[in-house]
């Protein structure tokens, strides 16, 4: 006869193996090792709580402490390899092989990893392809979650950092999986549920709170005026010229100075209201001039950001709050709504090829893409209209019934034509593939293939990759934005003045801007201080921010 | 030569000059008159306290009046580097006893420093680059920084930057270096006795800084001399 | 609708001070129009040692030195820029302003005005900077014992450090404002020498309650305290010219108590918060949140002011 | 370091009587121009001294592009450059040029 209850029986082995460390399901945070020893087995998909923002750090040092003996080959499936120890338990045997989404900080040595291999890579996904894949295919044995605070029975509250945990206990805690939280306190009630009890069955009490890194923080001081200058482009030649309202924003300086030229340049062109009104974005502490102008009707967020929890806290009618009134983010659903409800997506990468392909994987470091990929693609399921995108499908144009044509979404790079050490970001072939041949994957990590993306913007000008017909056109299209790179000197200059005449290319004076009215001075906030000011004081920006 | 060698030489007949915590204060015979002698011994560093005590001292010379000397004897480490002398506000108590050597200068008491040993960055703007006449014993070693940090913040290789320092005497920790800047006025000669050679010192010093026109000369300060210059024609219209 | 709390004007005088070129600052800070610089770019008067290194030069090695009317006063000035090698004393940028103070002797200008922006000496020229400090604190004594006043402008990307922390002690009277940093050995070389655990250089609110504007006005470290604009610096600039102490006995006995009284009060204190209490404040937490406004209307309630014998 | 020099003729001179202008600062990625109203009104030199090596090709074509796009005929231009993008060099050309033509 079949036992349809093998996983469930399993599930309740280890649960019951793990009490033995803990008083009910509390532990305590010097039995982290013993619990995690006690509850995993060799080969467990495991998925250790961590992206680009929070990160379940005891549990993580706990996992990397244990005794390579008695847990070893695990296969991690979790959205950023971000902590040391994220590494380190594959040096030590622990874990075997990976399925990630995000590896920023660690992008260079995950990569010596992958050549030197000791990590079997199973693929670099976008956030909301993993989670998806968490209910498929990489449905974890045991979730090692973060939250701020839970009650003896296990109900979370995960504070404004809400990010993945929904989703990862969903699929572990609903399919015969173990989920372990780490909290930052143990209390008697917690200020809200985030996480019903009956899906969490063991609470570490950690150590110490929980890491948040501020990776949306984008210091106003060292914005440049040749961001400036792209940010008018892409405010006049781009939001202005679609009408778009319903946006997310990538996290360079770049996207950050558009944030700051809202209340001013945009301001002055008669914008307010007209664009940027809806967000699929994180709590960038650079929108709140914007916010306080009142350019801002609604935000989503992703997760939460260091420093904004009391701001956010002041302006429920902005931000998703729970009954607490502190933020409830969700990347799940934020990548959702990024894919399906925005018109635009804006952000920056570090190679682009001669056909619009881009990539933030280099030689040397593969840093992931966390949600550019799902942000940066155009929806085919999509199923609504708004003016932006039928105005897109309109420009990419086709053969066929007119009746037939849907809309497309607006996909924008904002490139420096070279960035840091004058590396150029054109480049005729992404390094991207190099790494797939050397690593021998199927698949190479393009972040943005050229198919999904319409605009490249940078200092030169304004490529509008739509109004291209052929391979040619759109070469030269990119040849003729590249500036003064290799690319860019070999453009067909009779060529990109055609483009320029037909409106494929635009140079700042095509937009009536002057490149030398692109001046700091633009800017509604010039220090994180200034940002500090427009909060009413509302803002706390971690002390490395500080120069005060 | 030692601090305890360096005051048999200067006062053969005894003195009153002592050291505390690495602080030198006290005085001696001088010809007709006396040496004040303020200082800092066993490579010290000098923190708030030192320089506060010193300049007390300074201080004090000046309000007794009259035309005691000061020297100035030096072997100390840099600055003191720690938070709490920052916090406390190190640069107004070093500027302090700089300003109080200055102003002894200035009122009747001729300042000599006298590097004995080493005595770096802060330390030494603060006391013995702050007189009048700046003298050195063979073996000193007065430094800005030590050539392994100044590699470390320069990001240049050790070899490479030992290898300028042989034929460009500017960045070069070391007494031939700074005699060449001008900084140093004068070496002694440790087998004299040290109180007639400081005598000769203070007799042909004057007030006016020559120290640009010294490293001029010497060819370890080449053009300070004449941009300091040009700047004062420019200003005052000659 | 919120009020715009952030200045968006143009006017030049509004600008930020930090900001702001070290040209811009000046000619921001004297009469319109009336700045003349002294070895102006284009003569080409450049360092003779950074070739050595490998490393680009500067037309005015990093300091502009000149005469301007400031309210219809003639001052020299000076100022250094931050950006170029750190603001640092090379021997063409020390005596540029060495030539700038013996000149004050001769001119009698109002006053002489340094604009700091320094990491201290320039390694390169480590020799001939330390020197040029020398000379500089001796000129600045003899400019103020001949009756004029020499005030330091503190605000700039790079502090007031090293040898430049020395300078500033020397002049008449400072203004400082809150990003401006004045010290002696900076928070990455304490790190450096002492570890992490002495001073922890990337905990940046640790280094402003260290170093930065309000703590050294509020143990009287600085005279003045100016919002980061060029106006505000002018308008400081202005008061503190006619307040301006002379350099005597007197005056350096004052400053002997000064200090002696800061290190008897503060001397065991941790931390700038545990100062600021004992000076008399309800909520120093809260100091570095405060406006210019608020902290000046501070300072005027203190029971005893930051005294500023110099 | 590495120094660079282009010479090129114009079709006329720069408008304005401003002698001389400053801008910019050597620094990291900056760069300081110096520009002087000093060469015959169909003449314009750029002298160039850079801290990044290999890049004489790149400073051609901006210096070139700059030239035809302004025709700053009789001004000696001096550059400082501490590894500045091309963006970069051309934004403080430019602002040279503004100032230059100022009356």
């Amino acid at each position: 006869m079949t036992d349809w209850r093998r996983q469930r029986s399993a599930r309740d082995e280890r649960i019951e193996r793990g009490r033995a460390h803990a008083q009910g399901k509390v532990v305590a945070a010097a039995s982290v090792v013993d619990l995690l020893e006690a509850v995993l087995l060799p080969g467990d998909r495991v998925c250790l709580e961590g992206d680009n923002q929070k990160q379940a750090d005891c549990l993580a040092r706990g996992l990397s402490a244990c005794d390579p003996a008695r847990v070893h080959d695990l296969h991690m499936v979790q959205s950023g390899v971000v902590l040391p120890e994220h590494l380190d338990i594959f040096e030590q045997g622990i874990a075997r092989r990976l399925d990630y989404s995000y590896s920023g900080p660690q992008g260079a040595r995950i990569a010596r990893m992958l050549y030197g291999g000791q990590i079997a890579l199973g693929a670099v996904h976008t956030y909301l392809e993993l989670f998806a894949r968490y209910f498929i295919d990489l449905t974890p044995n045991v979730a090692l979650i973060a939250g701020v605070s839970a009650d003896r029975d296990g109900n979370l509250y995960t504070g404004p950092n809400t990010e993945d945990t929904p989703t990862v206990v969903e699929a572990t805690a609903f399919k015969n999986g173990v989920v372990i939280a780490q909290v930052n306190e143990i209390v008697d009630t917690v200020p809200r549920v985030d996480i019903p009890g009956d899906r969490v069955d063991f609470v570490v009490e950690a150590d110490r709170p929980f890491y948040v890194e501020p990776l949306f923080t984008r210091d106003p001081a060292a914005v440049t005026e040749t961001q400036i200058l792209m940010a008018m482009m892409a405010i006049k030649g781009i939001y202005a010229e679609y009408g778009i309202r319903r946006l997310n924003h990538g996290i360079g300086f770049g996207t950050a100075a558009i944030e700051l030229l809202l209340p001013t340049f945009a301001e002055r062109l008669g914008l307010k209201g007209r664009i940027a009104t809806h967000w699929a974005l994180n709590p960038h502490p650079s929108l709140i001039p914007a916010i306080e102008s009142g350019w801002v009707e609604q935000i989503h967020c992703f997760g939460s950001e260091v420093g904004m929890d009391r701001y956010i806290r002041e302006r429920p009618d902005v931000f998703f709050t729970g009954s607490d009134g502190s933020l409830r983010s969700n990347r799940a659903f934020c990548q959702t709504a990024g894919l399906y409800a925005c018109d635009l997506f804006i952000g920056s990468t570090l190679q682009i090829d001669l056909q619009g392909n881009s990539s933030t994987v280099t030689a040397n470091r593969v840093a992931g893409f966390g949600g550019a990929p799902n942000m940066g693609s155009d929806p085919h399921g999509r199923r609504h209209p708004s003016d932006p995108w039928m105005k897109a499908g309109e420009e990419a144009g086709g053969t066929g019934d007119p009746a037939l044509r849907r809309g497309r979404k607006l996909v924008v790079q904002l490139v420096e034509t070279f960035g840091d050490k004058l590396v150029p970001a054109f480049v005729e072939r992404l390094d991207a593939l190099e790494l797939a041949r050397k690593l021998d994957l199927e698949l190479a990590p393009v972040m943005v293939y050229a198919d999904d993306v319409t605009h490249i913007v940078t200092e030169e000008g304004i490529a509008n990759l739509l109004l291209c017909r052929t391979l040619d056109e759109r070469e030269q299209a990119i040849r003729g934005v590249a500036g003064y790179t290799d690319i860019g000197r070999g453009r067909d200059h009779a060529m990109v003045e055609t483009l320029r005449s037909r409106g494929i290319i635009r140079r700042p004076e095509d937009l009536g801007i002057d490149p030398l009215d692109a001046d700091r001075s633009l800017l509604a906030a010039r220090s994180i201080k200034d940002l500090v000011h427009w909060s009413g004081g509302l803002y706390e920006p971690p002390a490395k921010f500080r120069n005060w | 030569m030692t601090l305890a060698e360096i005051l048999h030489s200067l006062f053969p007949g005894g003195h009153g000059v002592a050291v505390t915590d690495g602080l030198i204060g006290g005085d001696g015979p001088l010809g007709t008159g006396r040496l004040a002698v303020v200082g800092i011994d066993g490579n010290t560093p000098l923190g708030i306290e030192g320089a506060c005590l010193l300049a007390g001292r300074v201080l004090d010379v000046v309000r007794r009046g009259g035309d005691t000397p000061i020297l100035v004897a030096i072997d100390s480490d840099s600055q003191r580097m720690s938070r709490r002398d920052e916090l406390l506000g190190l640069n107004e108590y070093l500027a302090h006893l700089a300003k109080a050597l200055l102003l002894a200068d200035a009122s009747g008491h001729p300042t000599i420093g006298l590097v004995y040993g080493h005595t770096a960055a802060g330390a030494f703007i603060a006391t013995a680059l702050a007189t009048r006449v700046l003298a050195a014993l063979p073996g000193a070693h007065p430094s800005v920084m030590d050539l392994p940090s100044v590699a470390r913040v320069t990001k240049l290789p050790l070899e490479r930057l030992e290898e300028m320092a042989k034929s460009t005497s500017v960045f070069a920790p070391g007494l031939d270096n700074m005699v060449a800047a001008g900084a140093v006025h004068a070496v002694l000669d440790p087998a004299r006795p040290l109180g007639p050679q400081i005598e000769a010192l203070i007799a042909g010093s004057s007030r006016k800084d020559g120290r640009d026109d010294l490293g001029r000369s010497r060819g370890g300060r080449l053009v300070a001399h004449d941009i300091a210059a040009r700047v004062v024609r420019a200003a005052t219209g000659d | 609708m919120a009020m715009v709390p952030v200045s968006l004007s143009a006017d030049p005088l509004d600008q930020s001070w930090y900001e702001a070129s070290a040209r811009a600052r000046l000619d921001g800070l004297v009469d319109p129009g009336t700045f003349e610089e002294f070895i102006g770019p284009e003569q080409r008067v450049m360092s003779p040692h950074l070739p050595a290194f490998d490393l680009p030069r500067a037309f005015d090695d990093g300091i502009v030195v000149g005469r301007g009317r400031l309210d219809g006063s003639i001052v020299l000035v000076a100022a250094q820029e931050g950006r170029f090698m750190g603001g640092a004393f090379g021997e063409i940028h020390g005596a540029k302003l060495v030539g700038l103070l013996r000149a004050a002797l001769v001119a009698k200008p109002a006053a002489v005005l340094i604009l700091f922006d320094t990491g201290g000496v320039r390694l390169q020229e480590a020799n001939a900077g330390e020197t040029a400090i020398a000379e500089i604190m001796r000129a600045i004594v003899e400019a103020r014992m001949a009756g004029v006043p020499v005030v330091g402008l503190i605000g700039g990307r790079a502090g007031c450090y090293g040898g430049g922390g020395l300078i500033a002690g020397t002049c008449s009277r400072l203004v400082v404002s809150e990003v401006g940093r004045i010290s002696v050995s900076g928070p990455e070389v304490i790190e450096t020498n002492r570890g992490a655990e002495e001073f922890d250089s990337r905990d940046r609110a640790l280094v402003w309650r260290t170093m930065g504007g309000k703590h050294r006005r509020l143990i009287g470290g600085a005279d003045a305290f100016a919002d980061d604009t060029i106006r505000a610096f002018r308008d400081a600039a202005l008061d503190q010219i006619g307040r301006a102490p002379a350099f005597d006995l007197a005056t350096l006995e004052a400053e002997q108590a000064r200090l002696e009284t800061r290190l008897d009060r503060f001397g065991d204190a941790r931390d700038a918060t545990e100062i600021w209490g004992r000076l008399g404040l309800n909520d120093p937490a809260a100091v570095p949140g405060l406006d210019t406004e608020t902290f000046d209307a501070l300072l005027v309630r203190l029971p005893e002011a930051p005294r500023d014998a110099r | 370091m590495e120094k660079l020099t282009f010479r090129h003729t114009t079709n006329r001179s720069l408008a304005g009587t401003k002698a001389q202008a400053i801008t910019g600062v050597v620094a990291s990625g900056n760069l300081e121009v110096l520009m002087e109203r000093s060469l015959a009104p169909d003449q314009c030199t750029v002298e160039i001294d850079t801290a990044i090596n290999g890049y004489g090709d790149v400073w051609e074509a901006v210096i070139s592009d700059f030239v035809a796009r302004r025709q700053p005929g009789g001004l000696r231009i001096t550059i400082n450059d501490g590894g500045a993008r091309p963006d970069t060099v051309t934004l403080r050309l430019l602002q040279g040029t503004r100032l230059m033509e100022a009356v």
